[in-house]
This record gives C-alpha cells, structure tokens and sequence, in this order.
C-alpha cells in the first residue's frame, strides 16, 4: 500500500526485532472469537487512474452543480478569490492538528487570532470562539448558552428562522428541559410577528430571530433586542448569509448578545452542505460561558508576543460533563478559509460583495414582481433573497426550468412549507450576471405562460 | 547552540524564520485585495433598497485593507511556523495522525461536488448521493453495525447522536419517559472528556467506572454500577485510551445489556482494529468513527471532521434524519423515520470529508486497510519495546496502535511530561499527548500510525533516550526547552488571567 | 545568538528546520509509491515484443523505491529550505521577481488546455490557438513591434531568435551571404552574458562598447566602431543593467542603422517601461521580452520561461515558423514564410507561461500595467534615496526599475559585496544581483519589483543600513556572514575542482 | 491594482519622500518624444470571475483535450500522480529563483542533484546537467557539444529523427559551419539504413539517432556507437518518449556519448506542447563541455553537506561569448515535476509502466495488423509507437474518428511526409484501456469500410 512507508520486508525485520513472528501476533490481545476471519467486503484498490475515473462519473451525475442558479436558503453561491485554496492547500495548515503545542503552531494560532478578531468585527461583538460546526449547530449551542446565562427554560423561536436551523435546536435541547416556543412569522411583511410580545415572559431565556431571515427578510433586530432586554431575556441572533454583514448593520450594534453565523458564504464551497463553519460571538461578559476553543495572547519569557488556546476550563478536556459544550474538532482549516476571504476582500472588498448582492436581487425582484400571474409576497426589506408566489406549483415549475433552460430557478418552498405549494426562495448574489437573471425571468414567464404540461 | 551542533540532534537544524505581525498591523488605508465584475444591473437608490436604520454605519472599523500579495506573503510566513504531518512523524495519541493524500484533496475538488447546493433535488445530484450510500455501506461492514447516519460534524458530535439515540431506545423500548429514570451513563475514568460532555449534553448523569491497575475497565465495578437499575448505557473506548483492547468487551457488553443498558463504543481508536475485528461483532450498539483520524480526512488545524454514527439494526430507526437510501437505482433522502432522535446538523453533514473517506476506502482496498492497522500496531509496538528501558511504561499489556508512557523516572529528577514533550521540539518531533488519559499522571500517549517509516521511529526512539539521559545529567537543559523555536514557553496563566482574545486599534495610534 | 535577540532584525527570527538526506539515502528495497491499473489487455511474452538485447538488465540499479509518504515529507522539507517570493522581498537585479499570481497557475491547469496535445489539428485546437494569437497581439502593443513569436523558450533563446533574424534579414537585403562579411555584433560592456554567447550562437564576433563614466553608451565609441562597415547589428539593454534609461537611445539607432546594422533590444527590463514607453517608437528592430520576469511568470527555481521576439514589419518574414494568424474566425498555423529563420523549439514554445503572460495582462488592464511599472520604478528610486548616504552608488542618473550600488565604501574594511549579501540573509532578505554588470566593481544591483510594500522596503533600507553600520564595526560579523541559515558558506572551489555531479551507492554499503 | 501592495496613496506619500511630484517624474529621464503619449491597447482590467470565464470558453473550443487519445509523436498521455502537481505547487519551490545564494537554496539545489542522479541512472551515464529547454533544443546543444569535442564540423542525422527535431538542429547549426547531414530509412525495417555507413567519414562529428525513433522503432544503438566510434564520431542518441528507458536497454550502456532526451513523459501535462524539460547527459571525461547548469556537493567550514551550482566556468555570465551555450533560465521547475515522478513511481512503477505500453501498444498494433485493408509498414520491435497504413488517405479517416467516435486516433504522417498519404502514427500508454483500444480499432474499421463519404 504506497501510504505506507514501511515495506512488508521492513515490517517483517521490525516484527523480529520486537519479537513476533508475524503481523497477527499484534493482535493477541484480542480474544480470538472476535477476530474477523475473512476480508472485509469492501473493494479492491483502485489506483488513481481508476479511483478519479470513478468519481469523475458519479459528479457527473449531479447535473444541478452545472447550472446557473439562484439557490439559497442557506448555503450561498459566491465568488471564491483563487488565493483561498491556494491557502488552504498548504500542507502545513491542513496536516497540522489542534494547536495543542504552541511552540510549534504559532501559524494556526495567529490566524484563528485574526479569525476572532474579524468575527467580532463584522458581528459587533467583543468575543468570538475558533469556530463551531456549521451554523446550525452554533445557533444551538447559543440557546444552550443562553439558558446557561439566564438560568431561565424557554427559548421562543422567531418564526423564519431557517426550518433546518430550528430542527436542529430541537434536537440539541430535547433533552436539556428547554421549552422551544416558535411563534409565527407576519405573512404580510415576513418579518417577526406581533405575537413574539405575548410569548415573551419571565422565563424566557433568549429570542432567537435570523437576520435577513429565511425568507430573506431584514428583522428589526434592534427594537428584538430592546423587547428582549425589557424581558430579562437574551437575543440570539442567527445569520445565515454572512455576506449580508458587509452592509447591514451588525447584530451587535443592534444589541444582539449572542450572535451565531453560517461562515459559508466566506470563501467556502458549497460542497454539497460541508463543511462550513460557525461563527460565534458574544459580549466580554459572557466569554467564560462560549462553548468551543479561544485563542488569546501569551508572552514567553523573553516578551515576544505569540498566541495560545486559553479558557481551557471552559472545555470538556478539562471540565468533561461540566464543560460549556463538548466540542472538541471544529472546523479549523474552514476558519482559515474564511479568514483568507475576509483578508483577501478586505473592509472595501465585502461591502462592495454586499452592495452587489442587494442591488442584484432589487433588480431581480422588481422584474419577477412584475412578470404576469406572479408576484413577491413579503413586503419587507431584503438582503439578497425574497420569496416569489408563482401562478403555478412552484416544484413542478422549477423542475422545469432546470430541465428545459438550465437554470436552478431557487427553492421550492413546499420542501419546509407544504400550505405554500406556489412560492419559492430566489437567491441573487454577485456571481449571478444580469444575463443569467434576465434569462431566469424570461423562462419562468415562458414556462408558466404554456401553462403546466 | 544551534541544534545542528548537537550530534543527537539528527532531525532538525536551525534556519532563518520569517516573522510576521497580525494582518491588522499590515493593513493600509486604500490598499487592495480583490476585484469584481462591474455591477451590471441598474442601480437603485441604496435607501430604496434597504433603509439607512437597517445599515451599518462604522465602515466596518478595523477590517483589514490589504493587497492580494499581502495576503499571500501574510498565509505563507505564518503556516511556516507549523509542524505538520507532511513534516514528519506526529505522535499525537488518540488523534490518528496519518498521511492525508493529495488524491483525496483533489477528489473533494471536483466541480460535481464542490459546486453542488444541498438543496438540490435528489435528480440533480445522484452522484452525490451515491457517495454517501457507498460510505454509509462500507463503514456499516467495517464497523458489523448496519445503520450509519454520516451527519455528525466530528466525534463528540457523532457521541452526542450515538447517546440521544441510546435514550431514544430507551423510551421506545420502555415507554416513554423512561430514560428520565434510567439516567445513568457509565463511562470508565480514563476516557476522553467528550464522552462525559455529551453525556451531560443528553440529559444523562455520568458515573465513573474504575480501571484496573493492568488499565482494563473494573469488571466489578461495572457490576456494581450496573445494580441499581438506573443504567441507561455504557461508553466505551476501544482499544481503550491507554491503547489496551479491552478484552473482556463481550462480558462488559453483557453486564451491561443485563441490566438493560446499551453499549456505546467511542470509535476515536479504531485505526487499531479496521480489518481485524469489529465492534458490531463484540456485542456494541453504538459507535461513532473519527473520517479525520482512521480515514484520513486532515485534521486541518482543528477540523473539519466528520463522526458517523454506526448502530445495530434494532436503533436504526432513531438515526438522525434524512437518511440517505437507495430506491432500485435512485438515492433518496427518507425523511420518513418517526422515531428519529432529529436532525443533528442542517444539510447532509462534512460532506467533503466523505468523499475524502471514500477515496480513502477505495484507495487502500480491503488488504490495504487491514495492512494499514497491520502497519500502525506494529508501530506502536515498535516504539513501546524501544522505550521500554528509559521510560515507564505502566500497563503490562500489550499495546495497539498507541502506547502510554510516564514521566515517573524523570520526575525525580524535577523533569515532567511537559518538559519532556518541550524538548521533543528540539529534536524535530511534534510531542505525544501528554497528559492524557487523566488517570495516569504524567501519561505521554504515543500513537505513530502507519504512516511512519522506521528510520524516523528510530529517530525518534533516539531522541526520547537522549532526553532521558538529559533529565538525569542536565534537567536545566529539558526544563528550559524548548531552545530551539521562534517563540519559548508562552505564559498560558497569564494569558488566561487576563485574557485578549481579539486585537482592538490602538486608541493613541490614530491621536498620534 | 538568535536573531530574535538582534533588535536591528526584525524580518526573521530562528527557528527549527528539517533535515532531509538525498532520496537515495531514504530508499528501502520493497517500498512503493505508485498503483496503475491492472494491465487489461492479452500479454504478449515480452521477448516477443522487445527482443532481450534492446532492453534493460541493470534492473534500473539506484532508482530510489520509497512511498508516496516518503516523497511528501522529502519534498516538503526541502521546500521549507529556500528562499522564495512568496516569503518576502527578492531583490535579485535583472530578474524581476515579483509575484506570481495564483490566478495564472489556475489558468494554466485548465484541463482543456493542460490536457491538449501539440499535435492536434487545428480545428481540434482553437482555443489554444486565440490565446497565441491574442497574447502576440498584446506584446506587439506594448513593445510597438508588430511581428511576434513566442516560440523561444527563455530570454537567451529568443536573443538568438532575433539576432539570427537579423542575419537572415541581411542576407536578403544585400544578398545571400552578405551576412558572413558584416559578422561584427556591438555589445556593450555592461551587458548580461547571453547577448554575447547567444551572438556567437549566431556565427557572429562580438565587439565590445564601453560604456561612459555615467553609465551610458558610448556614443563616440560607437560610431568608431560602426565605421568599419562590418556591423550587423547592436544588442543593447534599456534601460541598461545599471537600472539607466539609454537617453540617446533614438540617436543610437540612428549610428547604427546608418551603419547598415541592426538594432536589437534586449528586454529583460521592460518592467521599467511598460505602458510608458515602447521599443518600436525608439527605432529598436527586434527584442525578445522575458514573460517570466515582466509578465510574471513564475520562475520555478530556474525556469521554465518564455522569451518571445518581437520584430518590425519589415523583419516579420524571417520570424521562426509555424506563425500562428487568424484567417476570418479561425486560427491556423502558417508555415509558409520561406525566409523565416526556421524553428526554435519543438510545437510553439512554452506554451503553459503564455496562458500565464495573457491572463496576467488581462488581470491588469491597460491602467494596471501602467501602474505596475510605476510602482516598481517608485521603489527602486526609494531605495535609492534610502541607501545613498550608505553606499556609494557609481551613477548619479536617476535609476529606473533597479539601481546599483557598490561596496567602495565597505571594502575599506575589508567588506565586499559577497559579505553584505551574506549578511543580508540574516537579516531575512534574499540578496540582490551581485557582481553583475560585470564593470561595475562589487556591483550590487537591486530590483525590488512593484510587489513589495512600503513598510518591507523600510526593513530592507534599514537592513542595509545596519550591515553598513557592521561593516565599519564588526566587520568580521559581516565576513562570516550568514550567522543563521541551516547552513553556512559552502567551499565553492572545492566543489569545482573535484566535482560530485550525482549521487552514486556507496560500493561499502552493500557488503556491510 | 491588487498585485501592487502600495496603494495609492502610499505611494504619493513615497514619492513625495524622494523628492518628486508626481509617478510622471519617476521617467523623467526617457525623452518625452519617446514616452508613449497615450493608453494601450490592450485589455480593460478583468475580475477573476470574468477573467476564468473567458479562459474558460476558450478551452471549450479544445475538444481535442477531452477525447481518448492515440496522440504521441513527442509528445505523450501519460498518468501523472496526484502528489506532482502538489509538490510543483508549493510557494519555496515555484516562486524561488535560480539558485544563486546557496544558504537559501538548498531545497532547489538538492532537487535539482537529485535530478542529475535520476537523469544518470536512467540514461546510463555519468553526468546529467540541470536541464535543457526540451528534447529538441537539448538535440541542438548536443550537436554542437559534438562539434566542440571532435573538432569536426558534419553530422549525420538518422532518418527517423523526429522532423521537428531535425528542423530545431538545422536552425541552431546554420551559422555554425556545421553540416547537417540526412540519411534515409530503411523503408521495410523503419530502422536506420546501410546508407549511414556511407555517410560517415572522418569529418563526422557525431551520428545522431533517436530510439525509440519518431516512427517507435526501436534502434540497434549498440552497432551505431559501434560505428560512429570507429570513425571517431560520437553517438548522439536522443530519446522522445523517455518511458522507454524503464524498460529498453540504456543509451549508456549501449555506448552512447551524449544523450537527450525530452522528458515530458515524467509527470508533465501535455499543455499544447509545453513547458516540457530536457534532459542532457554524457561521459564524465566531457563533464566541462556540458552546456547549461550543473548542481554538485560542496561542504561548509563545519562539515555539512550542502549543494551549489558548479562548473560554472563554462557558462554565459563568466564565459560570454565563449561559453558552452547561451542558456541562462532553463526549465527548474518542469524537472522537480520530473524528480517527483519518477521518485514517486520508483523503480517499480518506471518498469511497470513501460512494460504496460509495451503490451498495450503490441496488443494494438496486433489488432490493427489484422484489420481488413490496414497494415503496419515497419518491421522493427517497438515501444510504444508504430506507424500504420490506412487503405484511405490518413488524415481525412482520422479527422472522421474524432468527429464520429470522439477518438484522437493519432498523427497522420502526411504533416510531415507527403508522401505517406494513408500512413498514420498510432501511440499507446499505460492510460488508455482495452475498451479504448478496442474502440479504436472498431471505429477505423467501420469508417474505412463505408469508405470515404
Ligand atoms: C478518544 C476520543 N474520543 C472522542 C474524541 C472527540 O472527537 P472529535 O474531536 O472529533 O470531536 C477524541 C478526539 O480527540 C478522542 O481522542
Ligand atoms: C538583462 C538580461 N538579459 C537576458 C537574460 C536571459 O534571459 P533568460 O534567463 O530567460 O534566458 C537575463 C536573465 O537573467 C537578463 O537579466
């Protein structure tokens, strides 16, 4: 096997010189009955040759990779600059685990420092962590937090929060006596609803709201905040779209106290749903509560400055089921993906990505609001996504435009909403040229205008 | 004074190291990093768009401004200042580091998948799908268990699942509400600190299983623990975390299903047994598996990882959902499974490290992945014999892929784990896993795996016996290491006393 | 003992470096790196294809075996022994070493051009063909020559290029043969060492011009050397090898042409003129251009490059064929110039750099490669500002893209050029061009490119100022320079005089 | 311009330190007749994203690089391994220079040692230098090494020399005074011909022949060294397809005086014809006529090994005009792709690889052999390359397998022999599979049988 240095010559001296006779003497220690006496049936070694020829068949049986697309709801089709996986691709940033030692892993160190760093900048907050899985999992561990803080049991849901976001938290608090309320959002505005007021009350740990949410409505995060904080409750802000940060305002200066992020849209493939990663951040005050690994500043004895993990008590090596969470592995080489982005666009760089993304989607939804039998059914501001109410099954309609123009016209929103058969979630970013938006337009209009088939 | 002066010293020398300060201190007004397309719709008034309230109005202070060879030169001098496993042997215990190929970086590349929404309908991404199934088969024949859910991010992750299914089990089998009052997960002293915290994040309270002094789990201990009806389950390391196959497995597995509980395995080890022997086949219920250690997806600095869950067909309905199923010759999600513990994580999971995995699984074939536990034992065991006059070795029993030392000879002399793993530096190795498992004091968990040669393993075996003859003959010189890195011992006290966790703009720089 | 502890050294500190033996020397019998699949065609006995006399039987003795691990680590390590742009500031003279984006290798690995085979038929290859001829079109706008080929390989193999179509050219002007009594080529004293040998390549002897006590060509010298009606031509750098621009450079052309010569530039400075001025407007006839210094090129360790020749009208005939034109929409190859001076190079030269050299004019735009040149015109007179009251610098014209200084002042006290260079090395610099042009006495000749920012130009004046500091001081700190590279000055004399040119198995080894 | 780390604003501030007003002084010194008083015209600035995808439609108009392929000729499809480009890629190796300053070269020095080793041991002689631009300028640069040696001024090429080759030589030597002189081959073997014999004199400087030969006939190199040593010329062997030499007997050995070889074959992508490398090898008694670069050992003060650049006496920046060729840059970092390939496939992976496009090549000619109205001209052993005749014209047959069967069958021999009208040369490698060879062979006997259209 060409991974392994040690030929089976060499293995053979090595195995005589520890005093075996051969390869299953190794295995003594485990009781013969269960020892598996056959090979496994898993399949021969392909070379490379083969091996790519493989794969190379099977991506070519995802047809929905090479379409123009306007796919969101989540997961974002941005432009990646090439410096990122040139980056990323250095065998001493991939092939280097946890900086346990410091000594010799000032790289990883610094740039998870530089990660933080940027995360508190683009979120308003005064502490970020080195990273958590993925967006979901982050907004989890926020509500986890939050009841953590807050001593309080009920968590209450804005209503479009991204549906997968919530199943998770569902699934993370079912067992830690969490009430997850979720309230309804507005139909008219697609924003929180009114009836956020009436759910909040003296248990309520935290409001958890998305913004832009997953219609891609702008929340009023500000006045969430101010109804929260009069609560005695924490608000949790969600991002999923992390570019929208280039341009609006950040959760913290809205008054956000934890906010959690999809770090995806950074310079990160979609990659068929991972890995991403999660950002997280919160106040000063609350940094002895972050679940997940910090990075601070040290000094060695000679005063030069380097970087190492800290607030370790925090974490389940040390503090094991009393720890803040048990994350260990995050998402280390996708922070640092990100964190080439940010670097790479710089402050001019993600506001223009941003800029681009809101002005792309105005146009676009100003001209899909005015095609014939449809139209945009939430009225509040957007970033870059809205929802689009067709004159027909918006599945069946979208299947048809993959099939007959080439273009993934966005999501069906029956796949989380079943009472909205009509309605899907249309994403514009700066990669999709007016071209392409123009040809959506054109062969939705075409497609619905001949009717179902 | 330099290292290449010391004879000993044969894997490293000393050279020239480009410093580099925070990207924030190289930052310049006007300085760029990137180009768009032009903006090619027409433009409308920004304030139509998005009123000025819901706007950011500081410029986004303090983001870097930067030009593209900035960057470059800002990412190459820091990752210089990385060991790595393309560097050379890493013996992190419990951690698995092997070769991560190039072949299964390339194969994540491709367009198909890299480019591919999750969201897609299942028809526009078959292939994607297919992977999945695939994986999902080979780790179920891997492991002897045959439900596999690849959604898990990482191990604790893969546990967390592994656990909730555990307590999902339990109420389906018990009516529900059960698993309130079987609330006890046992989970032995020298086991990672994960394995308690997903534990607790399941709503379970732990309870410690003693080892034995030979470092096995405490068969009269489990017994005892296992009386009082409250046993929700167990979990389990295998080969446990001091590297010993815990021979007893079948009985524990039997203690414990006696008393109604179930048997979860933590899978961080099994780059000792893939090919040789399979949990499913010792009677464990539950597993997860490390892609990023016995698969080889890199480690990355920290992840990503991906922690399948592997259980018997009995708790294969409460996987998480969506499933990944083959209907005749279509891959489908199946959302269908009332009795789900839920969705652990949005989309499918790291699915970039499945096909890492994957290629892995087909690169090796099944001779090759039974010679690479083959070749990662007889490491480990290479290693343990080598050291054995210099070190103390607490566990009789032979190790597997990974073998515990102590600092205990050493400590007399005032030289500790740490300084011993400190001076490993000087001689060009990553340090073990030190201190770790806990019930060892002053443990250095050494894991080689296969991907060592054994001129480095004699390298290295050189280097902790010179070690050992320095902390008899000179312990200043291992107290005082490392001596030969750009930066010395950092005050991690300090650091956490007053912790600065991002950089902030200094105040005076703008007045001055 | 660290440069850490040297405060005037601010670029690098030391740090640990591996070691890596010769392949050979990590060789083990039995290793393996490579997997094909299976043959899958009927096997012929090899006897039957290829009789035992025509094939090997030294069973390819001392080619290494080792794993694809093994040839990871090896080269990693290595890697991490060199100096490289990526890293910092690359002074090197002549070389314009700036940054090599990661755009253009994306661009050149593009299966649909990396995976084209030079053979196919046109129709097959229109694509790659559009690049050729765009890029041609592009370099004849920017040097204002209208005929293009960019089939030599480097710099020196389109020096021959070109001074071989100026022989071709006189041939066919004053008839076949004339070219064998006009054999004289002018070359200036100050220029590299390729403008003579690729000359001589060319069946021309080389006359030398001096250059003034300012730096310039001699203009009285050249026209006594004109005036024997021999000239075939000049091949004159501009700006020169002293970073100066030939401000007579109109007038030369004129001596020469008038002397029924030629005027050939070489190109290897266009760094300081792109966009600002061009060759063509000058009266130059023909130049090659170094895509792999101007136009970024990468430069690999020593290549590969890209020279492409640039002529008039009225020299295009003798370009080497096959020329690549555009015929209405399509792309072909013309072999039809039965004057050209035939082919160069196998196919159509390098192609892979000229995917680089068309995406890197494309990144920048008409304005950027304007600024490009500015900048790096900008830094090089800011170090000449920087180092003037340090060094002397021979000429008092205002330098262009590079200056030179020299080490009259250091050399008092025993410190020459190759000490300061040394010496810069610790202080984290690669040095600049040394020794060359070879009239000035301890030339040291530095290009800094437009790819350095201000703050690292700083470190580098700084650099320079303390070595000079040294100099006067500790001279012997300088003479012993490098204090911190893994290793120091190699006996380069020895090397010479009994020279080992390759590894070969120690005749020992085996019978021990 | 976000290559150029100076913004502009640093950079007014840099000139105002040196004393000037504005970039325009910076060229105060070139006449103002002379600056250029306007714009290129050359393209606007591209982003990334529109600059790939232009790229990108360019490449789409290649379709000759996505066909199976029997393309050789000098070029060849040969598998490379994953860890090339990886290696190739790295920033030390890529974006170094030559390695003037040996503290900070050794990783390039010790490659390119490595290198000169490999390059020995493969072509069985004693010193390899640091590369030449390809096969066929490192034909060119033999010659005239020749010339030098012998002090005699003919050479007499074999006929079956690849005829770009022949034209790069007649180039390089037409203002040396060098006679280049052409025999023939023998029409029924596709070897050398009894013509040589004649040829040579006691002016002949060296025979030079290629073997496997540009029709992959295999040459009897042991008798030409014979012959050209008795009339005290040198043997010059070149060596297109440098597969071969894992299996076919080394020019070394066969007693060769100087042999090249191009060695694209050794990892490096076809890329329309380069960068490839050329490699350059002789005896040790003519080490100091060797053109180009020589890497050798060399010790410091404290005994350690290192390597530098050596010999170096005989090249241009010492000898000018004198020295043993022009070359300066060469091709670095095509010969590290070559070191990592062979070092990766070893000396397993070069005999297997040759002996599988031996056996795949003679399984080909075998069943092209046998189809009805297709012969195979030559007589002589072959590699991995012959020469086959269509009973229809060539290149008209083989541009209708690409357009019908999307199979680049080969090169139709006509492009440099007019009169092989129906001849077509006909490669196989390790990569193309029986399925493919099959197809091949069906596919030209469909198109022959319904003849031309
Ligand atoms: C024994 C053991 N269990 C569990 C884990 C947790 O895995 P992860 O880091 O992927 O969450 C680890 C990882 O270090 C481990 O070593
Ligand atoms: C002034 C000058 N001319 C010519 C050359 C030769 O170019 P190349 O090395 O590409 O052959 C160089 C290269 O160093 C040079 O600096």
């Amino acid at each position: 096997m060409r991974y392994i240095p040690n030929s089976p010559e060499e293995r053979a001296e090595m195995l005589h010189q520890i005093g075996l006779d051969s390869a299953a003497d190794l295995f003594a220690s485990i009781p013969d009955e269960l020892r598996l006496k056959r090979d496994l049936n898993t399949p021969d070694a392909l070379s490379e040759i083969e091996l790519l020829a493989g794969f190379d068949a099977m991506s070519a049986r995802n047809p929905g990779a090479r379409r123009a697309t306007f796919l969101g709801a989540g997961a974002y089709s941005h432009y990646i600059p090439t410096v990122v996986d040139h980056v990323i691709s250095r065998s001493e940033f991939f092939t280097a685990y946890t900086p346990y030692q410091p000594e010799i892993s000032q790289g990883t160190l610094q740039v998870i420092f530089e990660f933080q760093t940027l995360v508190c900048q683009l979120t308003g907050m005064d502490v970020a962590n080195a990273s958590m899985y993925d967006g979901s999992t982050a907004l989890a561990e926020a509500v986890l937090m939050a009841e953590r803080i807050t001593k309080r049991s009920k968590v209450i849901a804005c209503g479009a929060v991204h549906p997968e976001y919530l199943e998770v938290c569902k699934t993370y608090v079912q067992h830690a006596g969490i009430e997850l309320q979720h309230v309804d959002f507005d139909q008219a505005t697609g924003q929180t609803s009114g009836a956020l007021a009436d759910a909040l009350d003296d248990k309520t740990a935290a409001i958890l709201v998305q913004s832009p949410n997953f219609f891609g409505c702008i929340e009023d995060v500000t006045r969430l905040a101010e109804q929260a904080h009069a609560a005695g409750a924490l608000l949790v802000v969600a991002v999923t779209e992390a570019i929208s940060l280039g341009l609006l305002k950040s959760p913290g200066a809205a008054g956000a106290d934890i906010v959690v992020a999809e770090g995806q849209s950074f310079g990160v493939p979609l990659s068929f749903g991972g890995p991403y990663v999660g950002l997280f951040a919160t106040r000063e005050k609350y940094a002895r509560q972050i679940p997940g690994r910090l990075v601070g500043e040290a000094y060695d004895k000679n005063g030069n400055r380097g970087f190492v993990l800290t607030l370790a008590t925090r974490e389940q090596h040390i503090r094991r089921e009393k720890a803040t969470s048990n994350i260990c592995t995050n998402e280390g080489l996708i922070a640092l993906a990100a964190t080439v982005y940010l670097e790479t666009m710089g402050k001019r760089g993600l506001q223009e990505v941003a800029v681009q993304c809101a002005q792309k989607t105005a146009y676009a939804s100003k001209r899909l609001a005015k095609l014939k039998g449809f139209s945009v059914p939430f009225t509040a501001p957007r970033f870059n996504e809205f929802a689009v109410r067709a004159p027909v099954g918006a599945r069946e309609l979208l299947s048809r435009l993959a099939a007959e123009k080439n273009i993934n016209g966005g999501l069906a929103l029956s796949r989380y909403f079943p009472e909205r058969p009509n309605d899907f979630l249309v994403c514009v970013t700066e990669t999709n040229s007016r071209a392409e938006i123009d040809a959506l337009v054109d062969g939705l209009a075409a497609l619905a205008a001949n009717g179902s088939r | 004074m330099t290292s290449a002066m010391n004879p000993k010293i044969t894997k490293v020398t000393s050279h020239i190291s480009h410093n580099e300060a925070l990207i924030f201190e190289r930052s310049q007004p006007g300085r760029i990093g990137y180009k768009l397309p032009p903006l090619d719709v027409d433009e409308s008034p920004l304030d139509q768009i998005i009123p000025l309230e819901f706007r950011r109005d500081d410029d986004l202070e303090g983001v870097p401004e930067v030009s593209e060879v900035d960057v470059i030169r800002h990412f190459t001098r820091m990752s210089t200042w990385n060991y790595s496993i393309d560097l050379g042997m890493y013996p992190l215990g419990s951690c698995t580091m092997k070769y991560n190929s190039r072949l299964n970086e390339k194969v994540a590349r491709i367009p198909g998948f890299a480019a591919l929404h999750p969201l897609s309908e299942e028809r526009d991404a078959q292939g994607a799908l297919q992977v999945i199934y695939e994986l999902q088969n080979h780790l179920a024949e891997i492991t002897g268990l045959a439900g596999v859910s690849l959604q898990p991010a990482a191990g604790a992750h893969g546990e967390m699942t592994g656990v909730m299914i555990i307590r999902a089990f339990i109420d389906a089998r018990d009516g529900a509400g059960a698993s309130a009052k079987r609330r006890t997960m046992l989970i032995p002293d020298s086991a990672h600190g994960t394995n308690p915290a997903s534990a607790h994040l399941s709503g379970f309270s732990v309870k410690t299983i003693r080892s034995t002094a030979e470092g096995f789990t405490d068969l009269d201990h489990l017994r005892e623990l296992c009386a009082h009806g409250d046993v929700a389950g167990l979990m389990l390391t295998n080969p446990n975390t001091l590297g010993l196959f815990e021979k007893n497995i079948k009985e524990i597995c039997q203690i414990v299903h006696e008393a109604g509980g179930l048997v979860y395995m933590d899978g961080a080890n099994m780059n000792a047994l893939v090919g040789i022997a399979r949990p499913g086949d010792m009677g464990v219920d539950v597993i997860h598996l490390n892609l990023h250690k016995t698969f080889s997806t890199p480690h990355g600095g920290g992840g990503p990882g991906c922690g399948p869950c592997c259980c018997t067909k009995e708790l294969e309905p409460f996987l998480p959902v969506p499933r990944i199923v083959k209907n005749g010759q279509e891959y489908k999600l199946d959302f269908n499974h009332p009795q789900s513990i839920g969705r652990v994580k949005a989309f499918f999971g790291n699915y970039g490290m499945m096909l890492r995995a994957l290629s892995y699984i087909q690169t090796h074939g099944h001779d090759g992945i039974r010679e690479a536990t083959e070749a990662a034992v007889l490491n480990s065991r290479y290693i343990a014999h080598g050291l054995a006059s210099d070190y103390d070795k607490p566990f009789a029993a032979p190790s597997m892929h990974e073998v515990v030392f102590t600092d205990k000879r050493q400590s007399r002399k005032g030289v500790h784990t740490l300084d011993i793993a400190k001076r490993l530096m000087d001689y060009g190795f990553h340090p073990m896993t030190i201190y770790f498992p806990l019930i060892v004091q002053g443990a250095m968990l050494i894991e080689p795996t296969e991907s060592v040669g054994h001129q480095e393993l004699d390298q290295f075996i050189e280097a902790m016996k010179a070690i050992a003859r320095e902390a008899l003959e000179d312990p200043e010189l291992v107290l005082n290491a490392p001596h030969s890195t750009r930066i010395g011992r950092l005050d991690e006290a300090a650091a956490a006393r007053r912790p600065v966790l991002r950089w902030k703009p200094k105040q005076a720089a703008t007045a001055g």
